[in-house]
C-alpha cells in the first residue's frame, strides 16, 4: 500500500507545474487566453504536445507516453490549479480513448497519431438534447447508403466540439444498436453551434444532415465502452477539481491573513478559521476517494461504485469549498477581475459533467445492497 | 392569534393585485418573471407608473406622496408587486436615501429631491462600501474638505450597483479625520454623478453582469447645501438607512416562483423510469424548500405583525440570513434542474432553451446576497450580540 | 393577522408558568420527581385539573374550559421550558379529544369528565410491534362475544399506558373496518409491560387476551380521526419543543457567558457565537411553523401539510439545537446531574414520535405537485 | 501508487483475521458486535489472551513486549482485531500511559510497569480534565507539594472514564504554581488508586452509563519514585500522549458493522408498500454514509502509508473531527431504523428486540465523541493553525 507518486510522475509533476506557471502565473494572463475566440492557448498546447503530455495514456506506437490514470491525474491536478483552459480531456483523453478501444488498428493509427502529436483535436458527440447522466436514448440515426454510412440528429452539449477536427458520434443503426461513428468536422451537412460556458470553455451544438461517417464499434460494446470513458474522464476531472481546490483554499487562506476588518485580520475570526477548517477536511476526503478511484483505474479495475462515490464527494465539496471561497471573499470574490469567482464556476461546471452530484447520488442509493 | 386576514386586509389585498395584474406592460413583468435582465428603460417607466397611482412609495411620509398604511399592508403591497412580476420600485430611492431624506433632511432639500426620486427622474446610486471597507463600513477613508460654500471630495468608493445609470449619488465621506471615534467625522453626502472629478468603472461580476461599479472621485465639487443633516453626524443617517435595507429582504414570491418553475420543468425531464418530478429525492429536496420558505413567510409576516414603532426588529437579521440563503438554494436547485444546458453562458446562440442558461447566470450572481447589504458573518454576529447578548 | 396572545392567554402562561415554577425551579427537582415511579408529580397533576389546565380544550359541560389548540399550544411551551414530565398529551388531551369526537354523549360525559377533574387517566393503545408512521397496520382483533366485546392483541408502545385508569384502543373488528373501544386497564386478561423512556417518561406495552371492551366508534371516521387525533397532539408537542428548544438555547448563552477557557469567557469564541446565532435561527423558524399549525387547528382547519411540515421544522430544529447546546456545554453538557441532556433526550424523543422527521418529509415529498 | 496490500501485506492480514476469529470467546465478541457493554472481567481476560500472543501492545518497543511492524501492519492489526469485534486493548494502557512510561520513564519504572500495564494487571485511569479546565487543559489546578521524598496532592480530577475499575492513575498535576508559562510548572505523575485521600464518585452520563468520574484528591501522598520524566516537565509527555490519543481515532469497522446492521433491520420495516430498505431516501443516506466511510478509510490509509517517523500527522486532527461525526451519524441512522422502540430505554422490560432499545442509549452516549479527545472545536483550530497556518 503506497500513495506516493514515483520519481517519473514527480518529474511530470514538475514539468506540467512549469509549463502552466509559464501561461498561467496570474489570473489576468489566464482571462486574456480564455476571452479569446479559441478560449485557450496554441503554444501551450504545442507545447503540451512536445513534452508528451497529450500522449500520457496512449501507446507508444502512437507516439504516446504508455502511461495512465496516475499521471492524468497528477497533470489535470495542476491543470486545476490554474485554472488551465485547455481541453485536455475533451479533445484527446477521453475521445482518444473511445478510438483507442473501438477502432481498428489502422483507423486507430490514423486518428490518434495527429491527436498526440497536438496537430488535430477530436470530440466525444454523445449527449442529445434532454438527455440526463446516465440514460442517454441516442435519437441520432445512422442510415447506409450504398458504401456509406450517413448521420443525421442533433447532439448538445458537445464539449471541445468548436475547435475539433475529428467528432467521435453515437448513432442509432437501423437494426436499432448504438454504433460509434467518426466524422470529419468539416463535412458538408453538418452546422457547429459554438457556445462559451459559465466556467470559459468551448463547445458546439451539432446538426448533422445526413452527414457520412465512418464506423467504429457497435452495441453492446458502445455502452460498456462509453462507461468507460466517462468513468476515466470523470475520475480526471474529480483530480482537477482536488487542484482547483486546493488553490482556491490557499487563496482564501492567504485572503484572511492579509485582509484587515474592524482594525484586526480576518485571520482572528474564529467563525471564518474554522470554516476554512471545514474547507480542508472537504478536500482531502474528495482527495482521498480521487486518489483511490485512480488507483483502481490503473489496476485495470473499472468500478461505476468507487466512481460515483469520489464524484459525490468531489461534487459536494467542490460546491462548499467554491461557495465559501467566494463568500469568504466578500465583495471581491464575485467579480472577474479576482481569481475565486473563476474558481467557483469551474467547480460548479465539474460538479454538474458527466453526471451531477445528485445523478450519482441516485445511482449509488440504486445500488445499495445488504452487505 | 389569528393569521388570517380580517375582511379589511383581504379587500386591500385584492385591490393591490387587481391593480398590479395590469399597471405595467406585460413584456416588462414576463421578463421579471423570466428572471431576465430589465433596461434603465424599462425600471424607469415602471416605477412611474407606481409613482401615478401613489404606489411607488407608500413607505414614506404622507406629505411627500407616502401611504399611511399598516404594516400588515405594506407587506401586502410588496407581496402583491411581487407575485404580478412588476418590477420592483429602485431600492436606492424608495428604501434607502428617499427616507433619510425625509426624516434628515431640511425642507428645502426635501422638496428638491423627495418628488423627483419618487419619481425616478433622479436615479440614485449609494457610496458606502470602500477598497478598504466592506463589513467594517466605518473606516471608510473618502475625505470631503469644507472650503467656503463647498466640499472637495476625494476617495474612491466600490460595489456601487448601477452607478453608471445614476444621476446622484448618496455617500458616506469623512469629513473629521480626528474624530475620536471613527464612527463620528462621518458626513452624508449627494453628489451630482456630472460633477467633474467623477469617474465609473464597471466591475464584471461572477455571471458576467456589469451592475457594480468603481467610482472615483477626484477633488469632486460639492455644494455645501448637499450635505444631509448635520457635519460629522452622517453615520446616525448610515445607521438608519441600514435599518431599512436589512428589514426589506422578503422576497418570498421570487422564491416561490423559482420553486414553481422547478416543478414544472422537472415534469418534463427524464430520470430513471420515469421523470424528475417523480423522483423521490427531487421531491424531498421541493419539500425542504417549501417548508423553509413558508417558515420564513411566516417569521417575516410575525415581524410585519409586530412592528408597530416602524424601528428595525432584530429578527430581520434572521430574514436577510436564512432568506438570502434559501434564494440561494432555490437558484441552486434550478440550475440544477436545468442540468448539461445550464452550462452554455450566452442564451440563443444554440437551440437549448433560453431559460436553461440563465439558473447558471442567476446561481452566481446570487452569491452576492449573502456578502451585500450585511454579509451573513455580521448578521450573525448581530444575533448573537443584539438578540442572544453574547 | 396578529399573532399576539389574547390577555386571557396571557394570564394562562403566567399562571402555568407559575405551576411549573413551584414543582421545578431545579434540575434536582424534576429528576427526583422524574426518578419516581410514577415518574411525574400527582400533586401538580391536581393543582393542574384544579386550575382547568386539564381541561383546555374540553367542553364545559365536562367540567372543561372550552379553550382550544392555541391555549394548549401555550401551556405545552411551558411544559418544555422545565421539562415537565407530566403526560398531559398522552394520558388527556389526545384520548380526550379522541372520547369527544367517538362517543356518545353518555360516555363522553362518563369518560372526559374525570379525566378533566384530574381522578383517572387515559391512554391511546394504537400502534402494534412493527409499525410505523404513517402507516399502522391494527392487527388487534375485537370479537362479538354475545353482549360484549373482546380484545384480543398485542400494543406498544403505548405512552402513558403505565397509570392509565381507562385505555382507548384501536381494533380490527371480524368484518374487517377498523374500531375503537374503550377498556378498563384493571380488565382481566390484561397484562402491562411498563417501560420507562431514554428521556424518563413512562409507558406500557399491553397484551389483551379477551378482554372486554367498549365499542365507541368505527371506520372510516376512526382512520380520519386518528389522522386528527395525531395532527392535534403532535402539534401540542411542537409547542413543547419550542419551549425546550428556547430553553435550552437560553441556558447554552448564559454557560458561553460564564464559563473561562484559555482565560477568557467562551463568549469571545466567534465559532460558539455565531452557532448560537444559528441555533435562534432554527428555534424561530420552528416556532413560526407551529405558530401556523396551532392557528390552523383554532381556525378548526385539519391541514396534513401544514402538520407535516411543522414537524419537518421542529424536529430538524430540535435535534440540531439539542445536539449542540450538549456540544457547546462540553463535558458538563452530558452528564445527567445537568440539563443540558434532558433537554437533548427529550428533544430526540419528540423529534421521532408521532412520526420521525424522515417519515414527515417522506409524506411531504409524497404530497408535492406542481402548483 | 499502489492501494492494494502486497502479498506479504495480505500474509499478514489473513494471519490476523485467523487468528481473531478464534482468540477471544464468541460470548464477549457478540456483545462487542451488539454494542452491549463489558464487564471489567471480559475486557481483562480478553486483552490477556491478547499480549499472551503478543498482540496486546504492538505499538511498544519490541524490548517491551512490543512489535517490529510497520504503520501498515499495525493498521492491519487494528483493522482485524475491529473486524472480528474482539474487545480492543484498553486505551488508557496501551495507547497512553504505556508508551509515555516507555519513552519517559527510568529502567526501573519501566520494568515495575511495562509488563503489568500490557497484561492490564494494572488498570489505568487518565487524570487530565478538571471542572474548570475542559479543552484548556493547561490550566489545570491540582496542586503537587514536594515534601522530602513524597509528593502532597491536592484537587480534583473529572471526566475520567473507568476510575472505578482503575488499579492506578496517571495524572497531570502542577508542581510549580509560579511558573511564568501555565504549561511550566506541570508535572505528570503515577497515583495509587487504593492511596488515603482519593475519592471517586460517579457520574451518570446522559444515556445513564456510569463510565465516567470524579476523582478527587485530598493530600494524597505519591512517592517521588512515581514522577515520569522531570519536575515540571509533565506538559511533554501530555503532548506526546495526547499526539497517540488524536492518532488511535480509526474505528471504521464499527461504522461499516453499524451500516450493515441498519441495512439488515431496515430490509424487516413496513415502509409505504415495500420495506424500509426499498426507500430512496433511506438508501441515499446510507449511500452518503457509505461514502464518507470510505473516504475517511482511504484517508487514514494516507496517514497510515505516509507515517514513517512515529509522530503524529496533523492530518490525523481531520479523522478525529470527522470520524467522531460519522460515528455519531451512523448511530442516529440506526436510532431512526429502530423507530417508536428505540425510546424504550430498559432492554427486556417490553417484547421489543434488545438491539432497538440500546439504539438510543448508543446514540446520546455517543455526543460524547465530538467532546471528549480534543473537542471537534479544538480539531478545527489545530487544523486552522496547523495545517493552514490561520
Amino acid at each position: 500500500m503506497d500513495f506516493d507518486l514515483s520519481p517519473e510522475q514527480l518529474a511530470l509533476r514538475a514539468t506540467v507545474r512549469d509549463l502552466f506557471a509559464d501561461h498561467y502565473d496570474s489570473i489576468e494572463q489566464r482571462n486574456a487566453v480564455s476571452s479569446t475566440d479559441l478560449g485557450w492557448s496554441e503554444s501551450l498546447w504545442r507545447q503540451a504536445a512536445t513534452m508528451g503530455l497529450l500522449g500520457l495514456p496512449f501507446d507508444e506506437e502512437y507516439g504516446g507516453m504508455g502511461a495512465g490514470p496516475v499521471e492524468i491525474s497528477v497533470a489535470m491536478e495542476e491543470a486545476g490549479r490554474v485554472l488551465a483552459p485547455e481541453p485536455f480531456v475533451e479533445a484527446v483523453y477521453l475521445p482518444g480513448m473511445l478510438i483507442s478501444r473501438a477502432a481498428n488498428p489502422e483507423q486507430r493509427k490514423r486518428m490518434i497519431a495527429p491527436l498526440v502529436a497536438g496537430d488535430t483535436r477530436a470530440a466525444f458527440a454523445h449527449d442529445e438534447p434532454g438527455s440526463r447522466w446516465p440514460t442517454n436514448r441516442v435519437q441520432t440515426q445512422a442510415k447506409q447508403d450504398g458504401d456509406q454510412v450517413l448521420l443525421t440528429g442533433r447532439k448538445r452539449p458537445v464539449a471541445a466540439a468548436d475547435s475539433a477536427d475529428l467528432l467521435i458520434v453515437s448513432a442509432l443503426t437501423t437494426e436499432g444498436t448504438t454504433g460509434l461513428y467518426a466524422v470529419d468536422a468539416g463535412s458538408a451537412g453538418l452546422q457547429r453551434h459554438v457556445y462559451r460556458t459559465h466556467d470559459e470553455r468551448r463547445g458546439a451544438e451539432l446538426v448533422f444532415d445526413q452527414v457520412p461517417a465512418e464506423p467504429l464499434a457497435e452495441r453492446a460494446e458502445v455502452t460498456a465502452l462509453v462507461t468507460e470513458g466517462y468513468i476515466c474522464a470523470q475520475t480526471a476531472q474529480c483530480a482537477e477539481a482536488v487542484g482547483a481546490m486546493r488553490a482556491v483554499l490557499q487563496l482564501t487562506v492567504d485572503y484572511l491573513k492579509a485582509r484587515q476588518q474592524f482594525g484586526v485580520p480576518l485571520s482572528t475570526f474564529q467563525a471564518l478559521t474554522h470554516r476554512a477548517a471545514d474547507m480542508y477536511e472537504a478536500v482531502e476526503l474528495a482527495n482521498s476517494l480521487t486518489l483511490q478511484a485512480t488507483a483502481a483505474l490503473a489496476d485495470g479495475i473499472v468500478d461505476p461504485v468507487l466512481a460515483s462515490r469520489a464524484k459525490l464527494q468531489v461534487g459536494r465539496a467542490s460546491v462548499f469549498v467554491g461557495e465559501q471561497a467566494v463568500q469568504m471573499h466578500g465583495g471581491i470574490g464575485i467579480t472577474r477581475e479576482y481569481p475565486a469567482s473563476h474558481f467557483l464556476s469551474r467547480l460548479t461546471a465539474i460538479s454538474r459533467t458527466f453526471g451531477s452530484t445528485d445523478d450519482h447520488l441516485r445511482h449509488l442509493a440504486s445500488l445499495v445492497g445488504t452487505d | 392569534m389569528r393569521l388570517q386576514l380580517t375582511d379589511e386586509q383581504e379587500a386591500f389585498r385584492d385591490r393591490m393585485r387587481s391593480f398590479f395584474s395590469i399597471a405595467v406592460p406585460q413584456e416588462i413583468r414576463d421578463k421579471v418573471a423570466a428572471g431576465a435582465e430589465l433596461s434603465r428603460e424599462e425600471i424607469v417607466s415602471s416605477q412611474q407608473i407606481l409613482n401615478a397611482h401613489g404606489l411607488a412609495v407608500p413607505q414614506w411620509p404622507v406629505a411627500w406622496g407616502g401611504q399611511d398604511w399598516t404594516p400588515v399592508e405594506r407587506h401586502l403591497w410588496t407581496d402583491e408587486l411581487q407575485r404580478s412580476a412588476t418590477p420592483m420600485p429602485l431600492v436606492f430611492n424608495t428604501s434607502l436615501v428617499g427616507p433619510v431624506i425625509a426624516e434628515f433632511g431640511t425642507e428645502e432639500q426635501k422638496q428638491r429631491f423627495l418628488p423627483a426620486t419618487a419619481n425616478l427622474d433622479i436615479w440614485w446610486c449609494q457610496g458606502f462600501s470602500e477598497p478598504e471597507a466592506g463589513s467594517d463600513l466605518a473606516s471608510l477613508r473618502t475625505r470631503a474638505v469644507r472650503e467656503d460654500d463647498h466640499y472637495i471630495v476625494n476617495g474612491q468608493k466600490t460595489w456601487t450597483t448601477y452607478a453608471h445609470y445614476a444621476d446622484w449619488m448618496f455617500a458616506l465621506v469623512r469629513t473629521d479625520p480626528d474624530a475620536p471615534r471613527k464612527q463620528q467625522g462621518i458626513s452624508f453626502l449627494l453628489i451630482d454623478m456630472t460633477s467633474p472629478g467623477v469617474t465609473v468603472r464597471p466591475i464584471e461580476l461572477l455571471d458576467g453582469a456589469k451592475e457594480v461599479n468603481e467610482v472615483f472621485l477626484d477633488d469632486v465639487r460639492v455644494p455645501a447645501e448637499n450635505l444631509i443633516g448635520e457635519d460629522n453626524q452622517g453615520w446616525a443617517c448610515a445607521k438608519f438607512l441600514l435599518g431599512n435595507e436589512r428589514g426589506g429582504f422578503a422576497m418570498s414570491q421570487v422564491v416561490r416562483r423559482r420553486l414553481a418553475q422547478a416543478k414544472q420543468a422537472a415534469a418534463e425531464i427524464p430520470c430513471g423510469g420515469g421523470n424528475l418530478l417523480d423522483d423521490q429525492l427531487f421531491r424531498a429536496r421541493i419539500a425542504e424548500l417549501e417548508t423553509t420558505a413558508q417558515a420564513l413567510e411566516v417569521t417575516g409576516l410575525r415581524v410585519v405583525a409586530g412592528s408597530q414603532s416602524g424601528r428595525p426588529n432584530p429578527i430581520s437579521s434572521l430574514l436577510k440570513l436564512r432568506g438570502s440563503q434559501l434564494h440561494q438554494d432555490t437558484t441552486q436547485l434550478l440550475l440544477d434542474v436545468a442540468g448539461p444546458d445550464a452550462r452554455l453562458f450566452e442564451p440563443g446562440s444554440t437551440s437549448a432553451p433560453d431559460w436553461a442558461p440563465r439558473t447558471a447566470r442567476t446561481y452566481l450572481n446570487n452569491r452576492k446576497s449573502t456578502i451585500y447589504g450585511g454579509s451573513s458573518e455580521v448578521q450573525r454576529s448581530i444575533i448573537a450580540s443584539s438578540i442572544l447578548g453574547l
